[in-house]
C-alpha cells in the first residue's frame, strides 16, 4: 500500500477520538486547565487567550436508560448521552463547563450536569442570540461575550488582552484553514483522503489544542498532497443533518456492497464546525468574533433572516453541492430534532428542483447496521438503477 | 397458503437452461423462490429465527418441493435483512429493487408505487413500468414492527390474525386508537376493554390505528398509481381495506396464486436470472467483468 | 384476622390474570389464566382452578376481593366481587405480608411496572409507575422469546450465558425490538442478543427507580420477576440487592386477597 | 354552591369576533404570528388589524373541532412534518396545508385567509421554523420574528431589553415598509398601554386564587385568558379584564367559587392539554381536588412581580402602575413593552431551570398547594416537557407530586391510561399526606 505516513497520522487522529479522556486528561498533566463547551457556539477563542484549552463533549454512544429520568424521553440521544457521561462522571475532571443557550436539548443536557452532576460551581451558561442574522444580534452578542471574558479572567485569574485574543483568533483561523484544505481533497474524483477520515480529523479538531492539532493537520496535508489518491469515489454521497459524532455510521457509508463515497457532511460535528472565518487584526475584537460567528453555517434552531424568513444554511447546502457534485443526499436527522426536520421538509423540494435523490436515516444512541446498511445500499441501488 | 397452485409439478430441471433463487430472510419470516428458465417451480416460507439457519431452512423446504439439489441451483441472490446471512448467496441485493422487481413482474408495467408491509419494516418504492425502484421511503422508527404486533396483538385477544382481520372489518364505529405507535396503540386497546367496547370494536379500532400509520407513511411518500400492496400483511384484510380507504386509492386486485409475502422473494430470484444469464454472456466475452452495479 | 376464613383475591392484569385461594395466612390454591378479551370469563376460569386443587367450593368462600387493571370489570354478580383494592396497595399489602422485612415492592407486569416503599407497618409511602414509552415490557419479553424461538424461561437461562454486552436502543420497546433484530441480521450470537433484551427490561425499570428512595429490603414480583436474567441484573443497575418472592406473579392477588377484613 | 362567571360570555365571544374578523374581513392587514409577541406595535399600523395567532388558535381549534384537529395533525406529517415536532405547529400547517380553517365559533371556513404578513417570535429551537414552514406554503409570506432570549431574569437585564428593544425598532422600520403604511406612534403607545394593563389585570386576578375557596380553577381559567392572548391591545379587551377582576374580587369577599369543593389544592405545570385535561380534572374533582395555579394560564398571559432579590414570587403588580408608566416616546413605549413581554413566567423557564424551580416553589407556597401536577407536553420545545422531569426528581420528596405524558393537542401522544393511573395515585398520596400532616 502506498501511503508516505499519512495512514499514520489519521491513525492518531483516529486513537484521540476514541480515547477522548485520556487526552484530555494528559493536556491536563501539561498543566493545562479544560473547559468542556456543549455547543459550537460558544467563542473558544476566548477561552484560549486566556490559555484554556476548549474540549467538546461528546457522546459515548453507551444505550442506557439511566438519563431518561432526568430528561425527557423525546429529546435527542445525543443530549441523554452527554448528559449520561456527566452522570458517570466521566468529565469530572474538566475544570469548567461552558454551553451557550442555544439548542434546547443539549441544554436540559447542561442543566443535568448543574444540577444533578456536580458542575454547579463550575460551569457557565452564555446567553446567545437564536435568531443571528440581524444588527440587533451581533450587538448582543459582543456584549455577551464581554460577560463571558470578564467570567473567564475571573475564574482563570489573568487578565485576557485583545493582543491574547488576536493570537487565539489567528490559531483558530488557521485550523479552519486547513480544515478546509482537507475538504478540498474530497472534491476530487479520486481523494487521496475518504470522507470517513476527513470526518476523523474533523472530530479530532474539536477535542485537541488547536496547536498541536494544526501541526498534525499540516503534515497530513502535506503528505495527502504527494498521494496518487484512492480508487475512483462512485456514488458519491453527501451527508447532510444533525450533531453525529459517532463514526461508525460513516465509515458505514463506505463499506456498502457498492462502491460509494462520503463526499461531504454538513453537521455542527463536521463542516458546520469550522467552515467560517473571523476577521483577522480588527480594532474591537469581540466585534470581530461575533461577525465571524455570525457567518456560520447556521444551526437550524437559529435560521431565520428578519424580514423574509430565509433559511441561510440553504444557501450554504446549495454551494456545497455545486462544489462538491453529490449523486445523492442523505439526511442524517437526529431522532427527536425538530429544527432539522423542520428544514428537511423545505430542502426537499430544492433538491428535487436540482434533480438530486435524498434519503433519510434516522439517528439514534445505537446504530443498527443492518437497517441503515440497507437504507444505503437501497439507495445506490435507486442512484445507480439496478433492474432485472 | 395457495403458495402450490403455481407449481409445474413436474420441474424437468435437467433441461432446464437456468435454475436460480432468491431468498428473503425477513425479520419474522423467510421466504424462498426458485425460477426455472424464468418460470417459478418451488416457493418456501418459514418462520424466521437466526438468519443463516432460517435461509438455509427456506431454500430447502423450496428444494423439498422438487427433484434437485442445492448445488444444482446456477444462481442465488439472498434478499431482505438477514441477506448478509445468507451463506450459499452469490450476490445480494436489498429489498427494495426486488418489491419493485417483483410487484411488476406479476402485476405488469402499470405498477408505479408498491407498498410493501413487512413484520419488522414497512416501506414505499416507486418504480418504472420495467420494474426498476427510483426511490423508496422507510418506515420510522416509531412505525416499526407493525407486522409482528399484529401477531403479538393477536395472542393478546386469542385469535388467529387472519380470522382477526375478519373481525375487524365488522365494524366501522369505533374510537380511535392512537396511531403514532404500536406501543401506544396496545395500552389504549387494554383501556378499550376496561370501557367495555365490543370485540369488535376494539379489534378494528387497533387495525384502523395501524392501517393509518402506515398510509401516512405511503401518503407522505405519494401514492402514484397503478398501487399494489404486498408482504406478510397484504395477507389481513383489515388492514389493507382501511389502507384503501385512507389513502382513497384502490390497489390492483391481489393475485390468489401468489402469497403477497413472497413477491420480494420472487425480484430477488428474478435479479438472480438476470446475473446469471448477464454472467454467462460476460464469459463468453471477457471474463473477469466485476459485479459492481 | 379470622384464621378460619376463606378469602380469595383475584389480580385481573393487562396481560394474565391471577386467582388465590388463602385460609388465614395459609395459601390454599392458586391460578394463571391469560385475560385476553373476556374479562370476567378469565377471572372466573382462574378462580375455579384455583379452587379445584384446593377441594373448597365456591360457596364457602368469605369474600372476594379484586385488584389489577380490570379489577372494576370484574365486579360482576356472577363473581360476587365484593371490594376492590388499586394495584400499588395489593402490591405493598402482599410484598410485606410474605416478607415482614420488606420495605420496597418492584412490579415488572405484562404492561405496565412500578416500584411501592412502604413503611415498617406496611403504609404505603410512595409509588412511581412507567412512563408511556416503557409500556409493554412484560409482552415484548414474551414476544421476542417467540421470536426467537425460544420459551420465556429458556431466553433467559441464554441471557445469563451472554458473554458480549450489545447494546440496543433503550427508548421503547419497539425500537430495542428492531435493534435486536439487527443484531440478529448481524450475525450477532443468540446469548447475547437475549442478553441484550433482559438488559434493555432491566434498565428501563432501574431507571424508573431512581425517582424514589430504595429502602430496603426490595423484593420483585410480576410475570418478569420469573426472569431470573432480569432479577440477576437488576443489582447491578439499582446498586441494591433484590431478592423475588415465591410465586412473584401472585402476590397482587395475595395482597388482594389479605387486604380484606379490617387490617389494610 | 358553584359559583357562574357572570362576564364569561363576552370573554368567549370577544375571542370569537377576533377570529371572525380575521377569517371574514375582506379589507383589512392580516397579521399572523405568535400570540407571544408584543402586539402593540401591529396596532401602530392603524386599527383594521386583523390578527392571527398561534398557539391558542391551534389550542382553541383542538378545543373546538377534535377530529378536525386530528385530521389536521396527520395532514402536517403526511406533507412531511416531522413525526415528533410540536403539535400546536402541525395543526397550525395542517389547516394551512388542507386550506380550510375552523375558528371558535364553531364555523369552518374552506379557503385558508392568505396573511399580508408574519410578526412572530423565536425562543425555543421551533418557534419562528413554524411560521417559515408556513410563510413558505403560502408562497412566501414576510416575516419578522423577534428574538426573545428568554432566561431566568430577562426583564431585569438590561442587555437582553436593549436587544429586545432594538429587534422591535428595526422591526417597526421593517413594517412600515413591508406594508407602504405610516406607522402612528399615537396608535402604538395607545396600544401599548392596553397590551400591558391587561397582561397586569390577568396577574391579579390569577393572585387571587391564593384565597381558600379558591374562586377559580383551571378549567375557568382557560376559558377566560384567550381574549389576553389573542389580542389584548383594545379598550375593549382591557375592560373585559377589568370586569372580571371586580366580579373575582366579590367572589372572594363572599367566599365563593366556580368549585367550591377543594379539599386538595394543585399546582399544575404544564399546558392545557386540550384532550387529556378534562379527563383528569374529572377525576380530581370527584376527590375535591382542583388545580388552583397553574403556571400555562397565570404566565402565558399575565405578568407578576417575578425574581425579587433571587427568588420567584407571584405577588400581582398594582394596575395603577401601569396607568402611570410614562410611555410619552416610541423607544420609551418599546422599552416597558419588551419589559413586560420577556417578563412572563412561561418565557422565564425556557432554558433556565433554576427560575422553572423557583417559580414552583413560589407557587406551592403562595398558593398553600397540597400537591403538585406535572404534565410535560411530549412535542413541546420548550420548559414544557424539559423542565419537568427533573423538577419531579426535586419536588417528589417535598410534596405530592406525579408527572405523567401528554401533548398539546395531540391526542395520539397522550398518555390516558397512565394519567389516569396516576391522577388516582396522586390523590391517595395527598390524603396520606395530609393524614402525616395533621398527625404531626
Amino acid at each position: 500500500m502506498m501511503n508516505n505516513g499519512s495512514e499514520t497520522i489519521i491513525e492518531r487522529f483516529r486513537s484521540i477520538t476514541e480515547n477522548t479522556h485520556e487526552y484530555a486528561k494528559s493536556l491536563q498533566g501539561k498543566g493545562k486547565m479544560l473547559a468542556g463547551y456543549m455547543c459550537t457556539h460558544v467563542p473558544e477563542e476566548i477561552l484560549y487567550a486566556a490559555g484554556i484549552i476548549p474540549v467538546r463533549v461528546l457522546s459515548s454512544h453507551v444505550s442506557q436508560a439511566m438519563t431518561r429520568s432526568y430528561i425527557h424521553e423525546t429529546y435527542c440521544s445525543f443530549s441523554h448521552d452527554c448528559a449520561y457521561q456527566g452522570l458517570q462522571h466521566n468529565y469530572d475532571y474538566l475544570d469548567l463547563i461552558v454551553t451557550s443557550s442555544s439548542c434546547i436539548h443539549m441544554a436540559e443536557a447542561f442543566n443535568v450536569w448543574v444540577r444533578f452532576a456536580g458542575f454547579q460551581h463550575k460551569s457557565y451558561l452564555m446567553s446567545f442570540p437564536h435568531i443571528i442574522h440581524s444588527k440587533p444580534a451581533s450587538g448582543f452578542m459582543k456584549e455577551s461575550f464581554e460577560e463571558f471574558r470578564q467570567f473567564i479572567e475571573k475564574f482563570s485569574k489573568k487578565t485576557i488582552t485583545d493582543d491574547d485574543i488576536e493570537r487565539a483568533i489567528k490559531v483558530y483561523n488557521h485550523t479552519r484553514r486547513l480544515l478546509q484544505q482537507l475538504w478540498e481533497f474530497l472534491r476530487r474524483d479520486n481523494s487521496p483522503i475518504t470522507g470517513p477520515e476527513v470526518a476523523t480529523v474533523t472530530l479530532a479538531s474539536q477535542l485537541m489544542d488547536k496547536e498541536e492539532y494544526n501541526q498534525m493537520l499540516e503534515q497530513l496535508i502535506q503528505r495527502l498532497e504527494n498521494n496518487p489518491g484512492k480508487a475512483p469515489s462512485g456514488v458519491r454521497l453527501m451527508v447532510t443533518g444533525g450533531a453525529c459524532d459517532d463514526l461508525r455510521i460513516f465509515d458505514l457509508v463506505e463499506n456498502l456492497n457498492y462502491r460509494a463515497s462520503l463526499i461531504f457532511i454538513d453537521s455542527c460535528t463536521a463542516a458546520r464546525y469550522f467552515w467560517f472565518e473571523v476577521p483577522e487584526d480588527r480594532s474591537d475584537k469581540l466585534e470581530a468574533i461575533a461577525e465571524g460567528y455570525i457567518s456560520r453555517i447556521p444551526c437550524p434552531s437559529k435560521d431565520t433572516v428578519p424580514g423574509t424568513g430565509e433559511k441561510k444554511r440553504f444557501r450554504f447546502i446549495q454551494q456545497f453541492i455545486q462544489d462538491f457534485k453529490p449523486d445523492g443526499i442523505v439526511f442524517l436527522c437526529q431522532r427527536f430534532c425538530s429544527p432539522q426536520s423542520m428544514d428537511i421538509v423545505a430542502l426537499k423540494p430544492i433538491l428535487d428542483k436540482l434533480g438530486i435523490p435524498w434519503t433519510e436515516l434516522e439517528l439514534d444512541t445505537t446504530v443498527p447496521v443492518t437497517l441503515f446498511g440497507t437504507q444505503l445500499e437501497a439507495f445506490v441501488e435507486t442512484i445507480t438503477g439496478v433492474a432485472p | 397458503m395457495s403458495e402450490h397452485t403455481l407449481i409445474n409439478e413436474h420441474p424437468d430441471f435437467a433441461k432446464a437452461q437456468v435454475i436460480v433463487a432468491g431468498v428473503d430472510v425477513g425479520a419474522v419470516s423467510s421466504k424462498s423462490v426458485i425460477l426455472l428458465d424464468g418460470q417459478p417451480c418451488a416457493v418456501s416460507q418459514v418462520k424466521t429465527r437466526m438468519p443463516e439457519e432460517s435461509a438455509s431452512r427456506a431454500i430447502n423446504e423450496a428444494l423439498a418441493k422438487t427433484n434437485f439439489k442445492l448445488e444444482n441451483i446456477h444462481y442465488i441472490v439472498g434478499t431482505g435483512c438477514g441477506r448478509t446471512q445468507v451463506p450459499f448467496a452469490h450476490r445480494t441485493i436489498t429489498e427494495i429493487p426486488c418489491d419493485a422487481a417483483g410487484a411488476v413482474h406479476i402485476w405488469g408495467p402499470s405498477v408505479r408505487t408498491v407498498l410493501d408491509i413487512g413484520g419488522q419494516s414497512c416501506r414505499v418504492i416507486h418504480c418504472t413500468g420495467k420494474g426498476r425502484a427510483t426511490a423508496f421511503l422507510w418506515n420510522d422508527k416509531c412505525a416499526a414492527g407493525i407486522g409482528r404486533s399484529m401477531e403479538v396483538f393477536a395472542n393478546l385477544v386469542k385469535k388467529e390474525v387472519t380470522e382477526m382481520g375478519n373481525i375487524a372489518l365488522q365494524s366501522d364505529k369505533f374510537p380511535k386508537l392512537s396511531d403514532f405507535c404500536s406501543v401506544y396503540a396496545q395500552s389504549e386497546f387494554f383501556d378499550l376493554i376496561r370501557s367495555k367496547a365490543s370485540k369488535e370494536q376494539a379489534i378494528a379500532a387497533y387495525h384502523y390505528a395501524m392501517a393509518k400509520r402506515i398510509a401516512t407513511l405511503a401518503a407522505r411518500s405519494g401514492v402514484k398509481q397503478d398501487f399494489v400492496i404486498i408482504g406478510g400483511l397484504a395477507r389481513n384484510p383489515g388492514i389493507t381495506d382501511w389502507v384503501e380507504k385512507i389513502l382513497e386509492v384502490r390497489r390492483l386486485a391481489p393475485k390468489p396464486e401468489w402469497d403477497p409475502a413472497l413477491i420480494t422473494a420472487l425480484g430477488a430470484a428474478l435479479f438472480a436470472d438476470t446475473f446469471y444469464r448477464r454472467q454467462q454472456s460476460d464469459v463468453s466475452k471477457k471474463p473477469e467483468e466485476s459485479q459492481c452495479a | 384476622m379470622n384464621i378460619g376464613k376463606i378469602l380469595a383475591g383475584i389480580d385481573a392484569g393487562h396481560v394474565a390474570t391471577k386467582a388465590v385461594i388463602m385460609r388465614g395466612r395459609e395459601l390454599l390454591g392458586y391460578c394463571t389464566v391469560p385475560t385476553g378479551f373476556d374479562v370476567v370469563d378469565a377471572a372466573q376460569a382462574a378462580l375455579n382452578s384455583a379452587l379445584k386443587n384446593t377441594g373448597i367450593s365456591g360457596n364457602e368462600l368469605g369474600r372476594i376481593v379484586a385488584t389489577g387493571i380490570f379489577k372494576e370489570i370484574i365486579k360482576v354478580p356472577s363473581l360476587n366481587v365484593t371490594k376492590t383494592v388499586p394495584e400499588y396497595v395489593a402490591d405493598a399489602t402482599g410484598a410485606f405480608f410474605l416478607n415482614k422485612n420488606s420495605r420496597t415492592v418492584i412490579d415488572i407486569g405484562g404492561n405496565i411496572h412500578k416500584a411501592v416503599s412502604y413503611d415498617q407497618d406496611g403504609t404505603l409511602l410512595d409509588v412511581i409507575q412507567n412512563d408511556k414509552c416503557a409500556d409493554g415490557l412484560g409482552i415484548f419479553y414474551t414476544n421476542m422469546a417467540n421470536a426467537l424461538g425460544l420459551s420465556e424461561e429458556e431466553m433467559s437461562e441464554l441471557a445469563l450465558k451472554s458473554t458480549k454486552n450489545l447494546s440496543i436502543a433503550i427508548q421503547c420497546s419497539l425500537s430495542a425490538e428492531s435493534d435486536a433484530i439487527d443484531l440478529m441480521c448481524q450475525g450477532a450470537d443468540i446469548a447475547d442478543v437475549a442478553g441484550a433484551v433482559s438488559r434493555f427490561i432491566v434498565e428501563r425499570v432501574a431507571d424508573m427507580c431512581t425517582y424514589m428512595p430504595l429502602t430496603k429490603d426490595i423484593v420483585v414480583i410480576g410475570g418478569l420477576a420469573k426472569s431470573r436474567a432480569i432479577v440477576n441484573h437488576l443489582p447491578d443497575l439499582t446498586k441494591k440487592e433484590v431478592s423475588v418472592l415465591k410465586l412473584p406473579e401472585y402476590v397482587g392477588a395475595i395482597g388482594a386477597a389479605i387486604s380484606d377484613g379490617g387490617e389494610k | 354552591m358553584a359559583y357562574d362567571i357572570t362576564t364569561w360570555k363576552d370573554f368567549k365571544n370577544y375571542q370569537s369576533a377576533c377570529y371572525r374578523n380575521y377569517v371574514n374581513d375582506s379589507e383589512g392587514l392580516r397579521c399572523m404570528g405568535s400570540t407571544w409577541s408584543p402586539l402593540a406595535p401591529l396596532k401602530g399600523l392603524g386599527d383594521d388589524i386583523l390578527m392571527i395567532g398561534g398557539e391558542p388558535h391551534a389550542a382553541s381549534t383542538a378545543g373546538t373541532f377534535p377530529e378536525e384537529a386530528r385530521e389536521d395533525i396527520s395532514a402536517s406529517e403526511v406533507a412531511g412534518i416531522g413525526f415528533h415536532s410540536c403539535s400546536y405547529l402541525k395543526l397550525f400547517v395542517g389547516e394551512v396545508v388542507r386550506d380550510r380553517i375552523g375558528i371558535t365559533d364553531g364555523t369552518i371556513k374552506q379557503g385558508y385567509p392568505k396573511p399580508n404578513l408574519i410578526w412572530t417570535t423565536h425562543l425555543c429551537n421551533l418557534h419562528a421554523k413554524w411560521y417559515q414552514e408556513v410563510s413558505r406554503r403560502l408562497g412566501g409570506i414576510p416575516m419578522y420574528a423577534i428574538d426573545m432570549i428568554g432566561g431566568g431574569n430577562a426583564e431585569k437585564d438590561p442587555k437582553i431589553v436593549k436587544y429586545v428593544c432594538d429587534q422591535m425598532e428595526q422591526g417597526i422600520q421593517w413594517l412600515e415598509r413591508i406594508t407602504g403604511r405610516d406607522f402612528s406612534d399615537e396608535l402604538f403607545i395607545k396600544a401599548t398601554r392596553n397590551e400591558i394593563k391587561v397582561l397586569v389585570l390577568w396577574g391579579n386576578i390569577c393572585a387571587l386564587n391564593r384565597h381558600s375557596p379558591a374562586p377559580l380553577d383551571e378549567r375557568r381559567l382557560i376559558a377566560l385568558f384567550p381574549p389576553a392572548m389573542v389580542d389584548r391591545t383594545t379598550d375593549e379587551c382591557v375592560r373585559l379584564y377589568e370586569a372580571l377582576l371586580k366580579e373575582v374580587r366579590y367572589m372572594v369577599e363572599t367566599g365563593q367559587s366556580v368549585a367550591p369543593n377543594q379539599r386538595y389544592r394543585i399546582v399544575y405545570f404544564g399546558l392545557a392539554h386540550t384532550y387529556g385535561h378534562p379527563e383528569m380534572a374529572r377525576i380530581l374533582r370527584d376527590a375535591g381536588a382542583e388545580i388552583v395555579a397553574s403556571v400555562y394560564t397565570f404566565g402565558t398571559a399575565g405578568n407578576f412581580k417575578g425574581i425579587v432579590n433571587g427568588s420567584w414570587t407571584f405577588d400581582p403588580i398594582d394596575p395603577a402602575w401601569v396607568d402611570e408608566l410614562d410611555l410619552s416616546t416610541r423607544r420609551k413605549a418599546i422599552t416597558e413593552l419588551a419589559k413586560i413581554v420577556l417578563g412572563w413566567p412561561t418565557w422565564q423557564g425556557v432554558r433556565s431551570y433554576w427560575a422553572l424551580e423557583s417559580m414552583a416553589q413560589a407557587m406551592i407556597k403562595e398558593y398553600k398547594a397540597d400537591g403538585l401536577l406535572l404534565a410535560p407536553s411530549r412535542s413541546c420545545e420548550t420548559d414544557f416537557r424539559n423542565g419537568y422531569v427533573g423538577m419531579q426528581r426535586i419536588f417528589k420528596s417535598k410534596i405530592p407530586t406525579i408527572e405523567y405524558d401528554s401533548d398539546q393537542v395531540d391526542v395520539r401522544k397522550m398518555d390516558l391510561p397512565g394519567a389516569q393511573r396516576k391522577t388516582e395515585l396522586f390523590v391517595h398520596l395527598m390524603e396520606a399526606h395530609k393524614k402525616e400532616v395533621y398527625d404531626k
